[in-house]
C-alpha cells in the first residue's frame, strides 16, 4: 500500500469524524498528502425509501453521488442504515435512466397507437395542454385527475393539490398513499379529530411489550426493528407479540408469533376488549373523563363497483363511514361475543397465546406499544382494526405517555408529510382540513389569496376509483407521478390497463426510470430524484426532515416541482375558472395559473440569496426566486397557531428534522399529554383536543369476513407483500447490482404440505390464478417466510411477475383502501393445463391436519 | 396492437445505450409487452457460496455476504452468524470479525459484544444469487475520481 | 415401595397400632398366581407330542419374531413419528424447511434416518428408550407447542449427546468422510473438513447443530454466543 | 493453508491475519480546557494516533492506525481513561489489505470453532 492510499483513507476518517462532532477542521492542519482532491462533500438527507426517516449522510464529488452511510446525528437510527438505504448512492445511477421526454408518435405526431419516441419539453407539455384544455371544455373539471405518491416531496405534493383544485378546481388528486395509510389516516381522525400518532419513536426505549398487529418489521422497518430488538435484548422483561398470517423474520425474533386466519384480527381485538372489561382492567377514571364511545354502522359491504352483488347485498354499503352515539354498556355487550372460545373459533390462534395476549393489554403495570402496519391498514375492514387497536389502549388509558403507545407505522417516506398534512387525498386539503367542509374551502382560499368559492367541494376519485373511472371513460385527462401504480395497483388486468389504453384518456407519466405505467403511458415525462431537487419528507412520527438539492439529474430530467409549475404556466384562469367567479374577482382575469398560484406574493416572496451557499437549486434558479420556501412557509400557514405548527424554513436545514407541533422553537414528542404538548391546557393532564369536547372515541364495531375467502375452486388465501431487499414495484432497487443479485425475482412463498399435495417442488414453475386473471410464478417452499397450510405470500416488485393481475379491487368502504392481502387464489404447474384436476394424491402420512 | 417503445428510438438516446438492457430482461423492469400478455416465471438464481470476499462501492457499505446462509438460525434463541464473526470465534474460523463499530449502543458507548441493535444482521449484510443485472449500474467509485489509473487494483474489504 | 413384612418408619403418634395389611405388590404377586390361566400354563404339558410342541414353538417364533420386527419396522418411518401431533406439528413442520427434506437429488432423510440407529442392537436400545417417549405422548409432557420449546433445550442435548457419543452414526450412514469430494465443497467447507473431520479431532454433530430443526436457547452451548 | 498448528498463539483473539491496515477515526469529547493538553498526550500516546483539530470545541477528531481491529479496542479504551476524556466514540472504520495477493479465495477459513470455547 502507498502513501497516497492510506492518506486517502484518514482523510476519509478525519472527515467522517469531523462530520459526526460537527467540528470544522482547519484546512491544511492535517498530515494528508493529496489534500482537497480527495475531500468529498458531505450532507445530510432523508432516506429515500420507507417512511422510517432515517438520516443519511451524502458524499458527493465531482458532481456525483460517491458514498452514502447512516448518520449518526439523526435520532431515528443514530448512524444505522438497513441494506437499501446503505445502498442509496447507487439509485440514481442505472444506465436506462430517463434524459429526455417521449411520446407516442406516428408520422412525427402525437398518436396514442404510436411508439414512445424522444420529444422535447414543449412538445410533451403542449400536447398534454391541448388534451387538458379540451378535456376541461367538453367534460369539466371532474374529467382530469392526477395520481400522486406518498414519496413527492413536501412542496411537490403542495403544488400538486394547488395546481388540481385551486387551478384546474378538481379534487380528482390522491396519492398513493390511499394504498398505504388511508385506513390509519382516516381512524386518526374519526378517533382523535387528529391525524397522526400521538407517540414517538422514543417510545421504542420505554416500552415494556411490544404487540405487532400484521407488521413484518424486521424486513418493512428494518430500522425501527433494531430499537426493538435493542430494548427486547437489553431489558430482561420486555417481551414482543407477533401477530400475523405466516410467520417471517419478525417473529423469528418474537416472544410469541400468533399466526392466526386472515381477517380474523377483527375477532382477536374485540376479544382482548372483553378480556379487559370482564377482568376490570379498565382504566374507569381514564374512560369516564376522555372517552366517548360510538357504534359504527355495519354491514358496510367491499368497496367493490357498485353492481356487485356484494355491495347490493350489503345493507350499509353507501353510508359506512356513519356511526352511532353509545355508551360503556352498550360497547360492553358487543365486544361480550368475543369470548376466548369464540375467538379462538375465528382466528385458529391457541387459546393460551390469546390469554397471554390480553394480559400484557389488562396489566396496568405493563406499558405497551402496538405497532401496525400493512396487516392492518390494507384490510377491507381496515379502519375498523386500527379503531379496534385505539380502544383497546383507550380503554386501559394506556396512550399518549412514554412507552404506551399505539403506533401507526407509515410505508412511505413521506406518507404522512406529503400525503396527510399537505392534503393530497381526494378529500383533503392542507393541516387535516377536509374539502367538504365549505369552512375549510373558504379558509384555504384566503390563505391561498384565490376569490371565494373556487375551491370544488366534492370528494374527487379515489385511487381505485380513478382507474374504474379511466376504464369507463370518465377520467380523460390523467397524469401520474412519482409511482408506479399499473404494477402496484389490484386487479389491473380488468381495471387499471383498460383505462390507460382507453382511446378518449391521454396518460402522462412522470418517472426518474422506464416502469411498467411508464410503459403504458402516453407521454412520459423524465423526472429529478431525491438529493437531485431540494426536498421534504414528513416520517411516521411527525418528523419533518429537508435535505438540499446535492447534484444534478442527468440530462434534460427535471423535478416534479418544476414540472407542475411549469406546466401551469401553459393555461390563463380564463380558460379554466368559470365566468362567474372571475366577474366576481375580476383581477384575476388573463392571468397564467402560474401567476395565480406561484407568483402570489406569497411564494414568490424569498429571494435567491436565501439559499445556503453552496447547493444548486435548479427550480429557484428558473424562477428567480426560492421555490420551496416559498412554498413551504405559504403551506405551513395553515397549521401554526392549530396544533400542526412547522418550524422556520431554514430551521429544518440545521437540525435531523423535527416534530411537530414545533412551539417556540421546541418539538412535541407526546401529543395530548401536558408537559409534553404545549396544546393541553394547564392542570388537565390530558386532552385529546382534536375534538370539540377534548375527548376521544372508543368504536364498536363487530368482525365482518372479508370480500373473498378460498373455496373449493380457489383454494388458498393469498397475501402480497414487500421484501428487505426491494422497494414498492423496485424502479430504484431493481437497479442496484447487490440489491437485484439479492433478491432477484418474484417467488410464491407455500407450505412444503401444500406444495407436495399439489405435487409441486421448490423452484417448479406454477400458475396462481384468481377469479382475475393469472401469473406464473415459482414455488419456495424454504426462506425467509414460512406461511401455514392454506396461505400463500408473492411479493410484489418483480415486473415479470405482475401479482397484482390477481389481487381483488375490494377496499375498506370507509378510507377507500385497497385490501391487498386477502383474496382467493387456486395454484397449479405451469406445464398443466388449468383445466386439469389438481393432483389428488392423497397425503401418504395421513395424520391430524 | 399494443404500442410498443420503439427500440430505433431508444438506440439513439443517450441514456438507454445498446447493450444495458437486453432485450430478454426488459420485462423484467418493465414488464410484459403488451400489458396482458403471459410472462414465463424467471428461474430462481442459485446462491454464491464461492467465499470471495466482494469489494465495497464505499467505505461504509456493508459487506456482502459470500457464502450461502440457507437455515442459519437468526432469532432469539440463537444467532449463526456470530458463531463465526463474534471476536472469539474468528480464529477458529477465520472468518472476518464484526466491525467494531457493532460494540456501540445507539448513544455510541463502546460495549464489551455485539451491540443489540445490530443482532438483525441480514438488515444490512445480503447474501447474493448468481443473477446477472438486468442493467448496467453507471456508479462510479470515490477511488476512480481521485485516482483513475488506481483502478480496479485498490481494494477495500475490511 | 417397602415391602409390606418390614417396619415403615414411624409416620406420627396414631399409626404404630394400626393392624398391618400386605402391601400390594404382595397382594398382586398372590393374586396373579392364584389365576387358574396361569397354573395350567406353568405346570408342564401333559397330552402334547414333543414333535408337536417343537414345531408349533418354532412356528410360533417365527410368527411372533416375524411379527415383532414387522411391528419394530412398522415404528421406524417417518409416518409413524409424526402420527403423534408433538411431533407433526413441531419438528416435522421445521424439518419440511430445510435441506434435508428437499435437495437437488431428491434424497430425503426421514425421522429414524437421523434418530434411530440403524444397527439392530442399538436400535433395539433406542426402541426401548422410546418408551419414554410414549409415556410422555400419554401424559402429554410436550402436548403444547410452548411446553415443547420449553423442554427444547432438554431434548435437543439428549440428541446431541448421543450423536456425540456414536460419532454422529447416523450422519455418517449417508455422509461418509471417506467418500467426500472436497473439490466439490466450498472453500470454507472443505477447510473445515479437512482440519477438524478427517483429522477426527471433531464430529459431525459438533458444528452442525440446528440443521434439520430449529435450535433450542443456545446460552452456554460451546461455540455460541 | 489446513496445517495451520491446532494451538493458537497466546494473542490470538487480536486475529492479526498479516498485511492489514485499519484506519479509523474517532471524536474524543473532552473537557473544553483541558482539550489542548489531551491533544498532545494522545500524539505522545502511540505512533498511529494523529489528532486533527477540534480542539478548540473540545471535540477532538483523531484518527488511528493500527494493524489489526483488536488494538483499536485498546486504544480506545486507553484514551477513554485519560484524565479529562469524557467519551471517546468510533466514528469510521476501514481495512484493507497492504499485501498485493488475490483476495482470500480459497484459504483456509474453517467454520467450526471450539468445542470448550
Amino acid at each position: 500500500m502507498d502513501l497516497s492510499r492510506r492518506g486517502m483513507m484518514k482523510a476519509q476518517a478525519a472527515a467522517a469524524a469531523a462530520m459526526a462532532a460537527n467540528v470544522t477542521l482547519p484546512a491544511g492542519a492535517q498530515n494528508i498528502p493529496l489534500g482537497e482532491e480527495l475531500r468529498l462533500k458531505w450532507d445530510k438527507a432523508p432516506c429515500r425509501f420507507c417512511g422510517t426517516g432515517c438520516g443519511v449522510m451524502v458524499g458527493v464529488k465531482d458532481g456525483r453521488v460517491v458514498a452514502t452511510h447512516g448518520d449518526m446525528r439523526a435520532e431515528v437510527n443514530r448512524g444505522l442504515n438497513c441494506v437499501k438505504g446503505y445502498f442509496l448512492s447507487k439509485i440514481m445511477y442505472g444506465s436506462d435512466r430517463l434524459t429526455q421526454p417521449m411520446m407516442r408518435m406516428r408520422n412525427g405526431r402525437f398518436d396514442k397507437e404510436g411508439d414512445l419516441q424522444p420529444v422535447s419539453w414543449d412538445q410533451a407539455f403542449d400536447t398534454m395542454a391541448a388534451h387538458w384544455k379540451k378535456v376541461l371544455k367538453e367534460k369539466g373539471p371532474e374529467a382530469v385527475g392526477m395520481f400522486g405518491s406518498g414519496q413527492w416531496t413536501l412542496w411537490e405534493g403542495y403544488a400538486a393539490s394547488k395546481l388540481m383544485r385551486a387551478g384546474f378546481r378538481s379534487n380528482n388528486l390522491d396519492p398513493n398513499a390511499r394504498h398505504c395509510m388511508a385506513s390509519a389516516a382516516v381512524s386518526f381522525i374519526r378517533t382523535f379529530g387528529m391525524d397522526e400518532p400521538m407517540g414517538c419513536y422514543d417510545d421504542f426505549e420505554n416500552a415494556d411489550a411490544f404487540v405487532l398487529w400484521g407488521s413484518n418489521m424486521a424486513e418493512m422497518h428494518p430500522i425501527l426493528w433494531t430499537r426493538v430488538t435493542d430494548r427486547r435484548l437489553s431489558a430482561e422483561h420486555v417481551r414482543i407479540h407477533t401477530l400475523s398470517t405466516y410467520e417471517h423474520r419478525t417473529t423469528d425474533l418474537s416472544d410469541a408469533a400468533v399466526i392466526f386466519r386472515p381477517g380474523s384480527d377483527l375477532a382477536i381485538m374485540n376479544y382482548i376488549a372483553n378480556h379487559i372489561i370482564r377482568t376490570g382492567a379498565v382504566n374507569r377514571e381514564f374512560v369516564e373523563r376522555h372517552v366517548n364511545f360510538r357504534m359504527a354502522n355495519t354491514d358496510i359491504g367491499y368497496g367493490l363497483r357498485p353492481d356487485n352483488v356484494l355491495e347490493q347485498r350489503a345493507q350499509h354499503a353507501n353510508d359506512a363511514q356513519v356511526s352511532q352515539p353509545s355508551d360503556f354498556e352498550a360497547y360492553a355487550r358487543l365486544v361480550s361475543d368475543y369470548t376466548l372460545d369464540r375467538a379462538h373459533e375465528l382466528s385458529g390462534v391457541p387459546k393460551p397465546q390469546l390469554e397471554a395476549l390480553a394480559k400484557l393489554y389488562a396489566d396496568p403495570k405493563t406499558k405497551v406499544m402496538s405497532l401496525w402496519t400493512m396487516g392492518f391498514n390494507q384490510h377491507v375492514r381496515g379502519v375498523w382494526a386500527n379503531h379496534m387497536v385505539y380502544n383497546l389502549h383507550l380503554l386501559t388509558g394506556k396512550i399518549a405517555e412514554p412507552g404506551n403507545s399505539p403506533f401507526s407505522l407509515t410505508g412511505q417516506p413521506s406518507a404522512c408529510g406529503t400525503a396527510r398534512e399537505v392534503g393530497t387525498f381526494s378529500h383533503r386539503l392542507p393541516a387535516d382540513m377536509q374539502v367538504a367542509n365549505p369552512e375549510h374551502r373558504k379558509h384555504a382560499e384566503h390563505l391561498w389569496k384565490l376569490p371565494e368559492g373556487l375551491l370544488p367541494g366534492k370528494v374527487g376519485f379515489h385511487a381505485v376509483e380513478q382507474d374504474r373511472m379511466l376504464k369507463d371513460g370518465k377520467l380523460n385527462a390523467y397524469w401520474i407521478m412519482c409511482n408506479n401504480n399499473l404494477q402496484t395497483a389490484p386487479n389491473t388486468n380488468n381495471e387499471t390497463y383498460p383505462g390507460y389504453r382507453n382511446p378518449q384518456n391521454l396518460i402522462v407519466c412522470s418517472d426518474p426510470y422506464p416502469t411498467v405505467t411508464g410503459m403504458a403511458a402516453d407521454i412520459v415525462l423524465p423526472t429529478a430524484m431525491w438529493v437531485e431537487k431540494e426536498g421534504a419528507y414528513g416520517n411516521a412520527e411527525r418528523r419533518t426532515h429537508f435535505w438540499h438539492q446535492l447534484v444534478n439529474a442527468p440530462g434534460e430530467a427535471r423535478s416534479d416541482l418544476w414540472q407542475l409549475m411549469e406546466f401551469s404556466k401553459r393555461f390563463t384562469t380564463d380558460e379554466v375558472w368559470p365566468a362567474e367567479i372571475l366577474a366576481k374577482a375580476p383581477a384575476y382575469r388573463g392571468k397564467t395559473l402560474f401567476e395565480v398560484l406561484f407568483r402570489n406574493g406569497q411564494v414568490d416572496r424569498f429571494p435567491l440569496s436565501d439559499i445556503a451557499a453552496g447547493y444548486e437549486n435548479r427550480e429557484s434558479k428558473e424562477y428567480g426566486f426560492y421555490v420551496q420556501k416559498g412554498l413551504f412557509e405559504e403551506y405551513a400557514s395553515f397549521g401554526r397557531g392549530h396544533g400542526h405548527d412547522l418550524a422556520p424554513f431554514d430551521a429544518y436545514h440545521e437540525a435531523r428534522g423535527l416534530r411537530w407541533p414545533v412551539v417556540n422553537g421546541q418539538e412535541t414528542r407526546w401529543r395530548y399529554r401536558e408537559g409534553y404538548d404545549p396544546y393541553v391546557e394547564k392542570g388537565s393532564g390530558l386532552q385529546f383536543y382534536g375534538n370539540p369536547d377534548k375527548r376521544a372515541n372508543i368504536m364498536g364495531a363487530p368482525y365482518e369476513p372479508p370480500a373473498e375467502m378460498p373455496d373449493q375452486d380457489y383454494d388458498l388465501w393469498l397475501v402480497t407483500g414487500r421484501v428487505l431487499e426491494h422497494w414498492h414495484s423496485g424502479t430504484m432497487t431493481l437497479r442496484v447490482p447487490e440489491l437485484y443479485k439479492a433478491f432477484p425475482g418474484a417467488v410464491l412463498f407455500m407450505h412444503p404440505e401444500d406444495a407436495q399435495k399439489r405435487g409441486l417442488r421448490r423452484g417448479q414453475e406454477v400458475k396462481i390464478a384468481s377469479r382475475r386473471g393469472e401469473i406464473r410464478s415459482r414455488v419456495e417452499t424454504r426462506g425467509r417466510n414460512k406461511v401455514p397450510r392454506g396461505v400463500v405470500f408473492v411479493p410484489f416488485f418483480d415486473a415479470s411477475q405482475l401479482i397484482n393481475k390477481v389481487t381483488l379491487d375490494a377496499t375498506d368502504p370507509i378510507s377507500k383502501q385497497t385490501d391487498f392481502k386477502k383474496c382467493a387464489v387456486k395454484v397449479v404447474a405451469a406445464s398443466v393445463q388449468a383445466a386439469a384436476p389438481q393432483s389428488a394424491e392423497p397425503d401418504p402420512r395421513g395424520g391430524p391436519r | 396492437m399494443r404500442p410498443r417503445l420503439l427500440l430505433g428510438a431508444m438506440a439513439g438516446m443517450a441514456c438507454l445505450a445498446a447493450g444495458t438492457l437486453l432485450a430478454q430482461d426488459a420485462p423484467r423492469l418493465r414488464g410484459p409487452e403488451p400489458f396482458t400478455v403471459e410472462q414465463p416465471a424467471p428461474p430462481m438464481q442459485r446462491a454464491i457460496t464461492n467465499d470471495v470476499r466482494v469489494r465495497r462501492n464505499y467505505p461504509d457499505q456493508p459487506p456482502l455476504i459470500p457464502h450461502s446462509i440457507e437455515g442459519y438460525a437468526l432469532d432469539l434463541h440463537a444467532n449463526k452468524c456470530m458463531s463465526c464473526h463474534a471476536r472469539r470465534f474468528t480464529e477458529q474460523s477465520q472468518a472476518p470479525m464484526i466491525s467494531v463499530t457493532h460494540y456501540q449502543d445507539r448513544e455510541g458507548n463502546t460495549l464489551g459484544g455485539l451491540a443489540p441493535r445490530r443482532y438483525s444482521c441480514l438488515a444490512c449484510h445480503v447474501p447474493q444469487t448468481e443473477a446477472r443485472p438486468l442493467v448496467e449500474n453507471r456508479f462510479v467509485d470515490m477511488d476512480a475520481l481521485t485516482e483513475p489509473e488506481r483502478q480496479p487494483g485498490g481494494r477495500s474489504n475490511r | 415401595m417397602s415391602g409390606a413384612s418390614k417396619t415403615s418408619p414411624p409416620m406420627g403418634g396414631g399409626g404404630a397400632a394400626a393392624p398391618r395389611r400386605p402391601g400390594l405388590i404382595r397382594r398382586l404377586w398372590a393374586w396373579f398366581w392364584g389365576l387358574r390361566l396361569v397354573r395350567v400354563a406353568t405346570s408342564p404339558a401333559t397330552g402334547f407330542s414333543l414333535a408337536f410342541l417343537t414345531l408349533g414353538g418354532f412356528i410360533a417364533g417365527v410368527v411372533f419374531w416375524g411379527g415383532f420386527n414387522t411391528a419394530l419396522e412398522a415404528t421406524n418411518r417417518t409416518e409413524f413419528c409424526i402420527g403423534c401431533h408433538e411431533m407433526r406439528s413441531n419438528v416435522f413442520e421445521e424439518l419440511q424447511g430445510t435441506i434435508h427434506f428437499t435437495n437437488r437429488s431428491g434424497v430425503r432423510a426421514g425421522c429414524p434416518d437421523c434418530h434411530v440407529p440403524h444397527e439392530w442392537t442399538r436400535k433395539i436400545a433406542r426402541k426401548m428408550q422410546a418408551s419414554k417417549e410414549v409415556w410422555g405422548h400419554i401424559f402429554g409432557s410436550i402436548d403444547t407447542r410452548d411446553k415443547f420449546l420449553d423442554l427444547r433445550r432438554h431434548l435437543a442435548e439428549s440428541e446431541w449427546a448421543r450423536m456425540k457419543a456414536n460419532d454422529s452414526l447416523e450422519c455418517r450412514n449417508c455422509h461418509s468422510a471417506v467418500s467426500m469430494d472436497v473439490s466439490k465443497q466450498n472453500p470454507r467447507a472443505a477447510a473445515a473438513h479437512e482440519k477438524y473431520l478427517f483429522t477426527g479431532e471433531r464430529t459431525c454433530i459438533d458444528c452442525h447443530k440446528g440443521i434439520a430443526h430449529r435450535l433450542p436457547d443456545m446460552t452456554g452451548v460451546p461455540g455460541w454466543q | 493453508m489446513p496445517d495451520e498448528p491446532p494451538d493458537a498463539p497466546p494473542n490470538a483473539h487480536h486475529n492479526t491475519p498479516p498485511g492489514e491496515l485499519h484506519v479509523s477515526s474517532l471524536v474524543v469529547h473532552c473537557r473544553r480546557e483541558q482539550a489542548p493538553a489531551i491533544a498532545a498526550a494522545l500524539a505522545g500516546l502511540d505512533s498511529g494516533i494523529e489528532v486533527h483539530g477540534g480542539v478548540a470545541e473540545g471535540k477532538l477528531v483523531v484518527t488511528l492506525e493500527t494493524a489489526s481491529q483488536g488494538e483499536i479496542v485498546e486504544r480506545l479504551n486507553r484514551i477513554q481513561l485519560l484524565p479529562g476524556v469524557l467519551a471517546a466514540t468510533l466514528v469510521f472504520h476501514q481495512v484493507e489489505t497492504t499485501d498485493s495477493s488475490p483476495a482470500s479465495t480459497g484459504e483456509c477459513k474453517p467454520w467450526t470453532f471450539r468445542a470448550e470455547a
